[in-house]
């Protein structure tokens, strides 16, 4: 049999090879594993036999068929994650196979631009957060989270955490299970039904000397802005408790950076900042931390840092603070994380590189007026609650509607448009007769106006 | 007549600036769509962000450079070509499997039919993608002989995460209160750090003079606070576990659980599996085995699988079909609840979709087998290699990877394993793993895949002879090594002292503004 | 307004250029070009304004979702081009942005890698065709042929020209067009109704001492392959008169190369080899001459030899023989081309070495099997003559269909098949019934049987 | 503190083989599709092709050799590190117009909703596609004030053989017996050639001290044996042709026609336009003005277009509209006939239409002041340097490109313009044309497009400033450039020498197994 891909698979060649190692056939190679478990043969897996590329891409084909795209209008669909448009220049970027084909750059002198693009990600990053320090990339928003408050947990060594309740519900969950293990308390801070902001008095109830860290999300799940974070630092470092802030990075076009209201974790995800859709991943999670020698000894992941060549000649880049990394520390790593987002950290890159300061704001502004627009115009109908809460939001928002969303939702989807989504069963709402929207630049007047219109007679 | 060489390799060097040095705030290669109708919306909306955000409006735009497109191409080619893959040359880090991926997965993966579907899309929206991750499942768990697989922990690591969590809440409802993992000393460092995470305290078992798990060791350290055992089959040393069913009978006899590290099934998929040696709760390294690029640390995917009631534990929601509808299941009596957001990095996951399809079982039978002969046909070159060695029964037919110590090159003439990397990478070679297994001084371990020529591997062998005798010529040399590379050999120290460390040009710029920034 | 591809474009930078020239305002620059000329604004062409790559995107989605795209089964549409499998990795090459954004190499010391591959792209082809000398492309087979003619003309002197009646006709107009200005005397040869191959004995009387060439092709506009091709070389030569051949590429896996037969001159068009269908363009037209001085001093277009460094150590790849060549030759020039289909040339020399001579020569057999078995299967259906000619074929073959074939084709596109090309409008046959299939590699029985029952159906 | 360079330029070097020396005809990285069908096949048709085939059969298969794909990867990808286009540097060919090609439009054109159509398909299948083309033709027409333009020709080059031919049929139609073209000596040679292609007798007319067309000298020529005059406007020196209307009507009045070599429209775009200077026939250049990549010598698109009666004379089919519905009109009773199989080439034409879709009139005409700026910027940047002269009135602002001559440090110091070429290589810098015009002794020949950030154009300068200082110092080192590309300077002697001269791979061979080969 050919395989395609690798090429000593050829007879002669294997012959020859085998002849070298000293042994007649391969299976040689395998007597020491016992022989009641060695298969007799290959499980039959796959399509029965090898396929060439032009059949692949015919079953490939039959499948994707039955996928259905939006584009025309672009889904509405909130949750965290959102249609955005990609520049072909960053699809370009991470296609150089140098990139996408490379290891974890171990060997920095070989991978200098690896890891010059993995800098200059780190350092936009941190100019975009306002923060010092940012890592390579955590895997998501969530896990990024996670791992803000298990890094705040052993900074602290306080086991109380407390979580304002409008955060995204799955990311609520990602945290609870990556605290199973660490016997921590969590602590839910309830939500104004009126703003949709976190309850602060609430909130500086629960900090208390146990406490290990805060967390918010600024846009939370309702995509409302927390306004009080100045408030919620204080009362979060009054008790040395560590204020850990969740973002939506395009909002930092024009929403204050966390890194100037105290935030000592920062974490988000890049996804909004040229990365693909694809169903829920990969995208990449975002991890900065003020500089702060007891902070920075427990950040979780892989830093890139600048240094100069041992002559002193020449600048360069390579991995630095390793000695927290899991290959060194092992079980008293900061992490066990390795293999990571890497390579959309370099889209991410060039992504914000090519928007500049004043794209980035241009974007947010934009998307500001469009999801603004969306939000008054779906409040023209009858019965409908516009945004939902009255604190000021940013791309997202919550609409209720005067009958169950679902139906409406069902109906949007055979006009081929992708509504907002169905709040039903996403804690912390529950409601069904809430949809989350969510509306982007990649949405021209007219096509929230087809929303609306088709929202109008699905009522 | 016509020479037939040129000049040894050197790798692209261009003298790039950092972006902060190329663009400016004010420039952008950018035109925002739809930017015509921004005053059509501030007259419609009569008010705009800026009155809108009060306390929460940045005041300026960030300070972050612009650059036009052609910048930004021009910037990310040339680090591109100051990067080394798989794609260029041999990259035979032993641990990491780095095949190469074939060119047909990056095409598909690009298709806007994956690319543009929003994760919350109606499951009837997205049936042939769900169809793909449903027979992905079945595939990943057949190959395995586990039950069920969970695609979405999003790499190697978190599926140690996820197993471990798995069997920590077990034996939770169980209500038994075992806190010890078992670790080998030749273990991946994710192993005692997942574990750990876990809530676990890690037990290190030593490795045997054989290469495999020391059994008496092993027995000394079961208890009834053992949990389980985190294994990799075959080891770090690419050396089978042959004593597998007897580990699998001492943990399980004693209600101990076995995880398995997948990260080193390519020597062996397709000839058994881990289901088969005993092993309860896996994961498999998508971007390793299965043909999805590293892209220079991620995107990978993790898979973890369970058998029998452990099935029940996996985190949710797992692919299912109903009739002909294929949707996730999110019933979760005793899960673990969700690693990360959403299902799966569906990207890579395609890839292995791909790859498998592709091959087919006998497919991957033979890269495998490959994959070994790569291993041990190098091991046949290099045997004998005066500064090398072997160590753990030499004689032994290794897997997937080999282990080489560089002691003896070290002992004679002060180049070490680090030193004989260099040296590789001024060959434009790139270097096998060092320093890993911790057990191995100075150690050298590399793994071909199924993937390199013969005439790489080849090379690749005669590159470490050649290194060994000009080790003994002019060691001293090899301090400045590499020198082909687009720079040399970098400085550590001042990477990482305290008061030169510089993870942003953030902190660059502080300290060009005079700042004293200590870490 | 911002370019957003050009950098210089912005405010500042603009100012102090102007400055810098000495000028207040860029009009300045234009003030040498005649008033009355200079337009008040640019033309309103485009979509009226800038567009985002997004807008642009939807724009062009929307235009292409108009198109209809044959997959499944591929279009059996022959005429000298057929649906064939591209590799995926020929792709993959020819977006490298340092190949595709390369111009010319005249500058061979930093474009090595540029020169080797088409170093190597001639000497693949030539030894596909067993000929000599390759050059790096011409814009396609018809324009080859047309240059064939044009170089057999100024080597023989001569202005009689030899073309086989059933070759493309396209092809056939685009030499009659290319000679206009030469005052070319074209003599067309009939063909043999019976086998589809041309007439050899009209041919040998029609050579004579003033022909300059003899234009045959292998496999012909029918698909048939001519089998007198060492008589019709003889015929030739007793006159010395050049016999150039027309083949396609992928049937030289099994049929005997031109250079085996005495082809002085051999064209024919890479398309078949990784390169996408793209309506018509851009394909690569073959062109290869036998190792003669007179010939090689008349090759059109650019060559790329081997040589080494001025110091003798290393070697090389440069630009050769061009003296030939307009930059330097100017009307005495052998041919006024420049840009050519180089980039593609790449692709195929991908594509040959991706297959290696084993796999050609694999994959010509399934073709031949292929098309035979369609052509079996036609020849079931009741009063379908299939093929219409006896004489041996590759790929394509002609079927002749009892009732106007535009009916039955018309038919089939309504069940989403495209089927063979119709020769009503085509000359040399003309006629109502028949049509021309092209069954490739990219068809699986079930594939041609689908065919088969469409046609038995629209019977 | 930290160090702000690298080291300077080098271009990746790999001694990579030939693929001949690579691979082996019987290795193969390519799966046939259906296979599994051969047998099949074979037994219903109760054939094989090596029976059918009779004495037409190849004896055996080609001596090509196969690579796996991860070789065929690593081969060209290497190779590519090995060259240099506009996406890693500036390209400043004069002449040539390498601009920057947007990636959208790579990423359009690789949509299989193009790719994948067949050029013989139904028209009603492929609406959308000739849509695209329907309205890029009617832009180009706008944009040069021409009535209606052909899409097929491949090239520059092929357009102007099309509009020299189409000169040519109009006056056979006529019975006017006209053989002469007119063709300033600063002309492309392209258009010489394309003259006598079309069976013309060249005339050639002299360049005048302030480098337009000497007037007297046209005058002088002018017979009623001429067919025409072949100009393009700004002139290969980047100067305006400011008597262009007096031009034409002199051409005109004594019923000649004048075509327009559209190779030079960058830098006046949205400007003036060919048809408003009283061309009749034009052609113009898709891969330089409008966006679409070269391609390292192709594939590019000429398109050629015509005025009044003379379209009647364009290379069928034309791209026309009936109703809402494309077609191609075949319609020829006049026209030339087909100047290519097909339509044209579709691919760099859809980048055009991109190109053009996103910029707007308004975009193209920023576009070519920007060019003419950066032009402008340039010659400010380099006048007064010693050893470069701007010849014919250096007081002229230049259009998209302008002409330096090394004529004076050629004098002081032997260093050539191609020295000076391989001196810029060197420094990563892609040369100039050089040698070209022809009317300007050690041309070097640049134009940056609106393409290149203004900090490359004064590196550029910067450049050539040093580069004059270092050949006063050290005129000798000069032949030994480049030494940081990734090969050394080459010898064109032995390259072209008819014993040395070396083609082809076939004749490498036949050399070394001792046949004496000569040209
Ligand atoms: C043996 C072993 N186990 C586990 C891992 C962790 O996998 P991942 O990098 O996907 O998190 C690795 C790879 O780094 C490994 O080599
Ligand atoms: C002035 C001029 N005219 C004509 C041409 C010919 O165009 P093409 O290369 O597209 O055939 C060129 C380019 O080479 C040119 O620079």
């Amino acid at each position: 049999m050919r395989l395609p891909w690798a090429p000593a698979a050829n007879e002669k060649d294997r012959r020859e090879m085998l002849r070298r190692i000293g042994v007649d056939d391969a299976m040689e190679l395998y007597k020491d594993i016992p022989r009641e478990i060695v298969l007799e043969k290959p499980p039959g897996i796959g399509f029965g036999r090898q396929l060439s590329e032009w059949e692949l891409r015919r079953i490939v084909d039959s499948m994707l068929r039955k996928n259905k795209v939006y584009t025309d209008p672009p889904p509405f669909l909130g949750g965290s994650v959102c249609f955005h448009t990609i520049p072909a220049v960053v699809d370009a970027i991470v296609s150089r196979s140098e990139f996408y084909t490379a290891y974890t750059p171990y060997q920095p002198e070989i991978n200098q631009g690896l890891l010059q693009a993995f800098f200059e990600y780190q350092s936009l990053i941190a100019d975009l957060l306002e923060m010092d320090v940012v890592n390579v990339s955590m895997y998501d928003w969530s896990t990024a989270a996670a791992e803000a408050i298990l890094a705040a947990m052993r900074v602290t060594r306080r086991r109380k955490v407390v979580v304002a309740g409008n955060i995204h519900p799955e990311r609520m969950d990602v945290v609870k299970t990556w605290l199973l293990g660490k016997n921590a308390s969590i602590q839910i801070v309830d939500f104004c039904r009126e703003t949709g902001r976190v309850d602060l008095e609430q909130l500086g109830n629960i900090v208390d000397n146990n406490t290990a860290a805060v967390y918010v999300e600024v846009p939370n799940f309702f995509g409302v802005i927390e306004d009080s974070v100045d408030a919620i630092a204080e009362a979060a470092h009054k008790r040395k408790a560590l204020f850990i802030v969740g973002v939506e990075p395009l909002s930092l076009g024009i929403v204050r950076p966390p890194g100037s209201y105290g935030a000592d974790i920062v974490v988000g995800d890049a996804q909004p900042l040229g990365l693909g859709l694809n169903y829920g991943g990969p995208y990449l999670g975002i991890f900065a931390m003020r500089w702060d020698r007891k902070l920075v000894r427990q950040m979780p992941g892989r830093l890139i840092g600048l240094t100069k060549t041992i002559d002193g000649k020449e600048y360069g880049f390579t991995m630095i603070l390793q000695t927290r990394e899991q290959h060194i520390r092992r079980e008293k790593a900061t992490s066990n994380i390795t293999s990571n987002e890497a390579l959309m950290a370099v889209a991410a890159a060039a992504y914000i590189v090519l928007l500049g300061g004043g794209g980035l704001r241009e974007l947010a502004r934009s998307i500001w007026l469009r999801s603004h627009y969306a939000a008054k115009r779906l409040a023209e109908l009858e019965g409908v609650e516009s945004p939902l809460f009255n604190g000021e939001f940013f791309k997202e928002f919550v609409a209720r509607f005067p009958k169950p969303y679902h139906t409406i939702h069902k109906m949007l989807l055979e006009k081929g448009v992708l509504g907002g989504l169905p709040l039903a069963d996403k804690p912390p709402l529950m409601d069904y007769y809430s949809a989350l929207f969510c509306v982007t630049e990649a949405h021209s007047m007219k096509d929230i106006d087809k929303l609306v219109e088709a929202i109008g007679e699905a009522l | 007549m016509i020479p037939r060489a040129r000049g040894s390799w050197r790798q692209a060097r261009w003298n790039e600036p950092l972006v902060y040095e190329l663009g400016s705030p004010n420039n952008s290669g950018f035109i925002c769509p739809y930017s015509n109708e921004d005053a059509e919306l501030e007259r419609v909306l009569s008010t705009t962000p800026e009155e809108k955000l009060g306390r929460m409006l940045r005041d300026r735009a960030p300070e972050i450079p612009g650059l036009s497109e052609i910048e930004v191409t021009r910037h990310f080619m040339r680090l591109s070509q100051m990067s080394y893959g798989v794609d260029v040359g041999p990259v035979p880090l032993g641990s990491c499997t780095m095949k190469y991926n074939p060119k047909i997965s990056e095409d598909i993966a690009r298709d806007p039919r994956i690319r543009y579907l929003h994760p919350y899309q109606d499951p009837d929206t997205v049936q042939g993608l769900l169809e793909m991750l449903y027979l992905l499942e079945r595939w990943l768990a057949e190959l395995t002989g586990m039950d069920r697989c969970s695609l979405q922990t999003p790499a190697g690591a978190a599926g140690e995460l996820a197993g471990a969590l798995m069997i920590r809440k077990y034996f939770m409802d169980r209500g038994e209160d075992r806190d010890e993992m078992l670790i080998p000393d030749s273990a991946h460092g994710t192993n005692p750090a997942s574990a750990a995470m876990a809530g676990f305290k890690v037990v290190r078992i030593p490795t045997s003079e054989n290469g495999t798990v020391d059994m008496e060791a092993l027995d000394a350290a079961l208890s009834e606070r053992t949990a389980g055992i985190m294994l990799t089959n075959p080891n770090t040393l690419g050396i089978f576990e042959d004593r597998i069913l007897e580990i699998a009978d001492k943990l399980h006899s004693i209600g101990a659980l076995l995880y398995y590290d997948g990260a080193n099934l390519n020597g062996i998929m397709g000839i058994v599996r881990p289901g088969d040696m005993g092993f309860d709760i896996i994961h498999l390294n998508i971007h390793k085995t299965f043909g999805a690029p590293h892209g220079g640390g991620g995107p990978g995917a993790g898979v973890v699988c369970a058998r029998g009631e452990l099935v029940d534990y996996l985190p949710r929601p797992l692919i299912a079909k109903k009739g002909n509808r294929y949707y996730w299941d999110y019933e979760c009596e005793k899960c673990i609840g969700r690693i990360r957001m959403f299902y799966g990095n569906i990207v890579p996951l395609i890839k292995a979709f791909i790859y498998i399809a592709m091959l087919g079982g006998d497919g991957l039978r033979e890269a495998a087998i490959q994959s070994v002969i790569n291993t041990n046909y190098f091991i046949a070159l290099i045997r004998g290699v005066d500064g090398y060695d072997l160590p753990y029964d030499p004689k032994r037919p290794r897997k997937h990877e080999l282990v080489l110590s560089a002691k003896p090159l070290k002992q004679e003439t002060g180049v070490t394993a680090e030193d004989v990397a260099k040296a590789l990478l001024d060959r434009g070679l790139h270097a096998p793993t060092i320093y890993f297994p911790l057990i191995v001084d100075e150690a050298l371990m590399i793994e071909f895949t199924e993937s390199e020529p013969r005439r790489q591997i080849e090379e690749y062998a005669a590159a470490l002879r050649e290194i060994a005798r000009e080790a003994r010529h002019n060691p001293s040399a090899f301090k400045q090594l590499p020198k082909n590379t687009s720079v040399g050999r970098l400085d550590n120290v001042y990477a990482n002292h305290p008061r030169s460390v510089t993870p942003t040009f953030r902190i660059l710029r502080r300290r060009l503004q005079g700042e004293q920034l200590s870490l």
